[in-house]
């Protein structure tokens, strides 16, 4: 069996009452696509909030190849390799496309604390970024602020920033929300080519995307994950049916 | 770049004509003083009182005033564009003690006259004397001491001191116990502190027999008022600064009783304070303070040396000021050898006016022909 | 020392205390509504004071002169947050300062125009002179008993307001979602209006009644100011609750720090040192007991949105 | 260098302007404007300090009368001691020299900005503006009532302090200094916010949670930039003393740190030459009305009012239009 890059182990997170998360433990392998579905409620923003570090955990652990990052700041588990897009688009709105995605570039290129050398003289970090651009099809946009971009390009600018940071994990978190079906269609098939060169955690509503994107996955529902396996087991799933997709259709 | 001049100098400003070619005519004054915000009823009552001299004078001297809102910063910047720019040839009118600090030292080592109608810092008096700087009101610590000696004189056993915690305010009690002795309690408060009844309580739980306080401006009403509330029942001693005609008029007749010292007083009866006292109220509708008439003594001294010398002959003039052949509202007046004033402080007692409004009134003298403790520090 | 005085002087603090909220509650209850920044809170508590004084003074009635101060900021208020601070809702806190710090400089000089450099003449009602005796031992100025017995009822009239009329229900909508509120048919402009002269009502009341015992001058409001923001601050932010509590705190660690400070010097100083180290750190301290509140709770005691 | 832009054209003439204006005034032998002009350079840069923290970092302080008012007092103590061969805690000699004191009131202010930092950036929002305030408020009443250095009274510096074999007491040389000063500070801050630091902290002003996604620790970058920030504010501190030859609390109070921040916004929140337009028109405002009337207040709170409401973006962004980012 190859070594899990992201591994959760028995996570667990109360608000009060409320088990936003409970014994939660998944991994995430190379070259995979490991999807987290569940209806609205189920405690994905909290579990995802979790894996990047803007929460922390009651009880539980959480691994980065072999390092626990549990104790990390978001910050701290970017620069180890964690990738992330958000459900909301947190991009810097008055700054260009280049701008925003340098930034991502920068932490990977070398220390933010530098203060003499001009950033638009700095080839690797230019380079590297053009680099990621070309590679999502940015690169004509690369100078328009992204509060000019339509929403489809603002999903494409964030995907660029976490490329940009040369992750080892992706976490995409509804990437094809509010695409248009053209949009949805590309980004798929990027996802598709780019899980050999990165595993991706992926939490998306789209249906139809997931079952054809995802090597695993895994459904959460009141915090508790109560079906794991490949997206036939899972569409087979009574369990899963009732809880879940039962009420979708 | 265009000359703005006080609107209340611009009579004056036109009067300056070709005329009169004594040193009166040529003279040009600055006054930097505290018009607006916190405690400016000192400035103003000091710019008042001047320039009722200056009038009655009918003297073409040119003033220019101007406002430091209490900021050293501003003073300083004032004292530059006044010698600079407007090429003033004697410099006044500054209230503060910090602010005199910021501004005088300098002016007066590079040549130009200072005459200080209201501050008197220590170090001015002492290592940091100038033949130029005269003080017309008092060092800082006078009034303090000659309520030291008073209450000594008077058989009062165990008083109670209360200052703000800066320097005028441990000068003030440093000065006070100078001529008084150990005390019973001593208490330093927060320098602009509005509430004290945490401190009048302290004073009613001690032995104390009496309370003696420095709190200037806003500080002293606020004690005031506060202590007539607290039923202390003990008697109440001050410096002037806290009972001056303006601030008896908010603290009201909660102050009725205070003896406090002065080196003047609105009832002393000497002719030129009798005419002062009357044309004062005749121009402004209010009866003068301690800080008017400082002002209006300082104009007159000013006057009475123009007229012997001009500043140009800095000699002379110096020696002119220093004479102080000028008939002062508070009576006597001459300097000692650190140019500031030797004088009688009186006491003055609160009490109730012709028209039911507390007042102060002349109670008699706490020491006589008092010199600043820093004379002799001043090398000259 | 005996136990009277600490008594005594407890009750001093909560008096502080006290009268801080009544500043301090507008101040934090414009910020949880309206999100503003309102550095002129103290002019209205300056001219509360002014309007007071000037009242009692023509018609030799303190309680005239008491409703005319509340009401005069009340109005005040009103007027200002039609001209100026409505537009200001949308501004970031950097406006907002601004925008307040020039209204400081216009209100300050405004009222020396009017009413001249001096200080005004303020004193308390007949009624309320002299003190009374409590358990313990402890004479107490009545006038402060009244204070003290005021901000009891202001905390509870706010208390009342917000959770029990349907005008608190809409005020706490606003500070959850303004939009919402908007969308609910509720007439935001006219509501925050209302709120802010509420705010200034509550500044005025606090000047009128502190000016009794205080000066009653041009600058007054500044120092009030700077106590009331230490007060929300540490309270946090937006809370009636916590505004009440930080007076408190801070009002009862003032009066204590003031007076056993320097004596607690005097243990390992001599005597005139003791008293001005002690006095000296008196006056920091409760920026001293803010530095470690935030230090420790960044979002106040009471976080208003926890 | 790419075409100027209109803001960079109305920058050249607003510093071509100061600089012009000192020699004329001294042609003409009008000291009086030089000095002036010497005040309005240097607060200019305590507030291009304020500026980075401010204007590029979105740190809302509150409380840089507090660094601007260290820089004076390490000039004022400095010069104490050496003019009266004295030592400071622990045997340290004065100086007069500009180099030594504005390396240590350089080195003081970081210090005492990293302390306050460290504590006041846990927090954000109103909560930092205060307790930047509340921190100011402490060293204010602190050194009102420290007698050593003259408490309110303050602190007098005799003799200019000099540099090299300059005649600083020459208004115009010590005019060049300070002028130099600012635009180094300006330089400074030009080539910061070019730089990776200068990236993170804009990122760290427009979207924190960005930042740290970039894996970037925004506190560090923060207090970095609160740190500088202060030492540039307390170097004007330093020069601020040398003009006015003394040094007092009122340097350090919070009607200071209100200015700065008028300054500041007055100018143009976040433009590199923003403080530079504030203070002209905030010195000359003060200078001047104040000659006409002795409610001079009045009307700078009327102006004031009148720009925030119907300015926004300050004067250069009235002048430049909005801002640019690239």
């Amino acid at each position: 069996m190859t070594e899990a890059v992201l591994r959760i182990e028995k996570l667990r997170k109360s608000f009060g009452a409320l088990k936003a998360t409970d014994d939660v433990t998944l991994d995430l392998k190379p070259g995979e696509i490991h999807a987290l579905i569940g209806p609205n409620g189920a405690g994905k923003s909290t579990l995802i909030a979790q894996i990047s570090g803007g929460l922390s955990p009651d009880s539980g652990h959480i691994y980065l190849g072999q390092e626990n990052v549990t104790g990390l700041s978001i910050a701290a588990r970017a620069k180890r390799g964690l990738g992330r897009c958000f459900q909301i688009s947190s991009l810097a709105m008055p700054l260009s496309v280049r701008r925003n995605v340098m930034m991502a570039s920068q932490a990977v290129t070398g220390t933010s604390f530098s203060f003499w050398k001009q950033t638009d003289r700095d080839l690797e970090q230019l380079e590297a970024t053009e680099k990621v651009l070309a590679r999502v099809g940015l690169l004509p946009r690369a100078d328009v602020p992204v509060a000019e971009l339509s929403h489809g390009e603002r999903r494409q600018v964030e995907v660029a920033c976490a490329l940009a940071l040369k992750p080892k994990v992706l976490l995409l978190d509804e990437p094809m929300a509010g695409m248009g079906a053209g949009g949805s269609e590309r980004l798929t098939g990027f996802l598709e080519e780019l899980k050999q060169e990165v595993p991706i955690l992926l939490v998306e509503h789209d249906m139809d995307a997931v079952f054809r994107l995802a090597d695993r996955i895994s459904v959460l529902v009141y915090g508790q994950i109560i079906a794991q396996g490949s997206a036939d087991m899972i569409r087979r799933d009574p369990v899963v049916r009732e809880a879940y997709l039962g009420t979708e259709e | 770049m265009k000359r703005f001049v006080s609107a209340g100098v611009l009579a004056l400003m036109a009067a300056t004509s070709m005329t009169a070619v004594s040193a009166l005519a040529e003279t040009k004054v600055g006054m930097i003083t505290t018009l607006s915000g916190g405690g400016s009823h000192l400035g103003i009552d000091v710019r008042d009182g001047f320039m009722l001299a200056i009038e009655q004078s009918k003297s073409d001297v040119e003033v220019i005033i101007r406002d430091d809102a209490r900021k050293p910063e501003l003073a300083k910047s004032l004292a530059n564009e006044m010698l600079q720019k407007e090429k003033v040839d004697i410099l006044t009118g500054i209230i503060w003690s910090n602010l005199a600090m910021a501004v005088i030292p300098e002016v007066v080592r590079d040549g130009t006259i200072y005459l200080s109608p209201n501050a008197g810092p220590s170090a001015l008096a002492g290592k940091l004397c100038n033949e130029n700087y005269f003080n017309v009101a008092w060092q800082n610590n006078n009034l303090h001491e000659a309520m030291g000696a008073y209450m000594k004189k008077e058989g009062l056993k165990a008083p109670f001191i209360i200052a703000p915690n800066y320097p005028a305010g441990v000068d003030a009690l440093t000065g006070f116990k100078s001529y008084y002795g150990d005390v019973e309690g001593e208490l330093f408060t927060k320098l602009g502190q509005t509430d004290y009844a945490a401190e009048i309580a302290q004073i009613k739980a001690s032995k104390a027999d009496s309370v003696f306080f420095f709190l200037p401006g806003g500080m002293g009403i606020s004690f005031m008022k506060q202590y007539g509330g607290a039923e202390v029942g003990l008697p109440v001693f001050g410096p002037a600064f806290s009972f001056d005609e303006v601030i008896l008029g908010a603290v009201g007749d909660a102050a009725i009783g205070v003896k406090n010292t002065s080196q003047w007083a609105h009832d002393m009866d000497n002719a030129a304070n009798v005419a002062f006292v009357k044309s004062f109220k005749e121009k402004y509708g209010r009866t003068p303070t301690l800080y008017a008439s400082q002002g209006f003594d300082t104009a007159n001294l000013m006057l009475s040396a123009l007229a012997k010398a001009a500043p140009s002959d800095a000699e002379a003039f110096r020696a002119a000021l220093k004479a102080a052949e000028f008939e002062s509202v508070r009576g006597a007046f001459k300097f000692g050898s650190n140019n500031h004033p030797i004088q009688n402080i009186y006491i003055r007692e609160v009490v109730a006016g012709a028209d039911g409004k507390p007042t102060n009134k002349l109670a008699g003298i706490a020491i006589e022909n008092l010199q600043d403790a820093y004379a002799s520090e001043c090398k000259m | 020392m005996s136990i009277a005085l600490v008594l005594e002087q407890l009750l001093n603090g909560v008096q502080l205390g006290v009268m801080l909220f009544t500043m301090a509650s507008g101040l934090t209850l414009v910020f949880g509504v309206m999100g503003l920044i309102n550095l002129s809170h103290g002019s209205l508590y300056m001219m509360g004071a002014f309007i007071c004084a000037y009242v009692a003074g023509i018609t030799g009635s303190f309680w005239v002169g008491l409703l005319a101060g509340a009401l005069g900021a009340g109005v005040m208020g009103a007027i200002i947050e039609l001209v100026v601070i409505r537009r200001l809702y949308d501004r970031d806190h950097l406006d907002q300062v601004l925008a307040t710090f020039a209204l400081i400089l216009i209100f300050s000089e405004g009222t020396s125009w009017i009413f001249g450099a001096s200080p005004l003449w303020l004193d308390m009602p007949d009624l309320l002179g002299g003190s009374v005796s409590l358990p313990g031992g402890v004479t107490y100025p009545l006038y402060r008993l009244m204070i003290i017995l005021v901000g009891i009822l202001i905390a509870i009239g706010l208390y009342l307001l917000i959770s029990r009329t349907r005008i608190g229900m809409r005020i706490r909508a606003g500070e959850n979602d303004r939009e919402m509120i908007g969308a609910l048919g509720v007439n935001i402009s006219a509501l925050y209006t209302f709120v802010f002269a509420v705010g200034a009502v509550l500044a005025g009341l606090a000047g009128s009644l502190l000016g009794v015992l205080q000066s009653v001058q041009v600058g007054m409001g500044e120092p009030m100011l700077i106590l009331a923001f230490v007060v929300i601050v540490i309270g946090g932010i937006g809370s009636i609750k916590g505004a009440l509590v930080g007076a408190l705190l801070v009002g009862v660690v003032d009066t204590m720090g003031r007076i056993f400070l320097p004596s607690l010097f005097s243990l390992i100083l001599d005597n005139a040192d003791a008293t001005s180290v002690g006095s000296a750190l008196a006056s920091m301290l409760i920026y001293l007991l803010m530095a470690v509140v935030l230090a420790v709770k960044p979002k106040g005691l009471f976080p208003a949105n926890a | 260098m790419r075409k100027l832009s209109r803001e960079s054209w109305i920058n050249s003439v607003l510093v071509l302007l100061l600089a012009l204006a000192p020699l004329c005034a001294s042609l003409l032998d009008e000291p009086y404007y030089v000095s002036l002009a010497s005040r309005v350079v240097i607060i200019a840069m305590a507030a291009v300090g304020l500026n980075l923290a401010l204007g590029f970092g979105g740190l809302i302080s509150f409380g840089h009368a507090a660094f601007f008012g260290l820089g004076g007092y390490v000039a004022g103590v400095a010069a104490y001691h050496a003019f009266d061969g004295s030592y400071f805690i622990g045997g340290i000699p004065g100086s007069d020299q500009m180099p030594v004191i504005w390396l240590v009131a350089v080195l003081v202010a970081g210090l005492a900005a990293a302390f306050i930092g460290v504590i006041s950036l846990r927090t954000q929002g109103v909560y930092f503006i205060m307790i930047t305030l509340a921190f100011a408020q402490m060293i204010y009443y602190f050194a009102i009532s420290f007698p050593t250095y003259g408490g309110e009274d303050g602190l007098s510096i005799y003799v200019r302090n000099s540099l090299f074999s300059l005649d600083t007491s020459d208004p115009l040389i010590f005019f060049g200094i300070c002028f130099f000063s600012l635009m180094l500070s300006i330089f400074f801050t030009r080539r910061l916010m070019g730089s990776r630091f200068g990236a993170a902290l804009t990122m760290a002003r427009l979207n924190e949670v960005r930042l740290a996604t970039s894996g970037v620790e925004p506190f560090p970058i923060r207090l970095t930039a609160f740190v500088l920030s202060a030492m540039i504010t307390s170097g004007a501190g330093a020069l601020f003393a040398d003009l006015n030859g003394f040094v007092s609390p009122s340097m350090l109070s919070w009607h200071h740190s209100g200015e700065l921040m008028v300054i500041v916004i007055l100018g143009g929140v976040g433009r590199l030459f923003g403080p530079v337009a504030g203070a002209v028109v905030f010195v000359l405002l003060e200078t001047f009305i104040g000659g006409f009337t002795q409610h001079w207040q009045f009307f700078l709170g009327l102006i004031l009012l009148s720009v925030v409401l119907f300015a926004n973006g300050g004067l250069i962004g009235l002048l430049a239009g909005r801002s640019r980012h690239d």
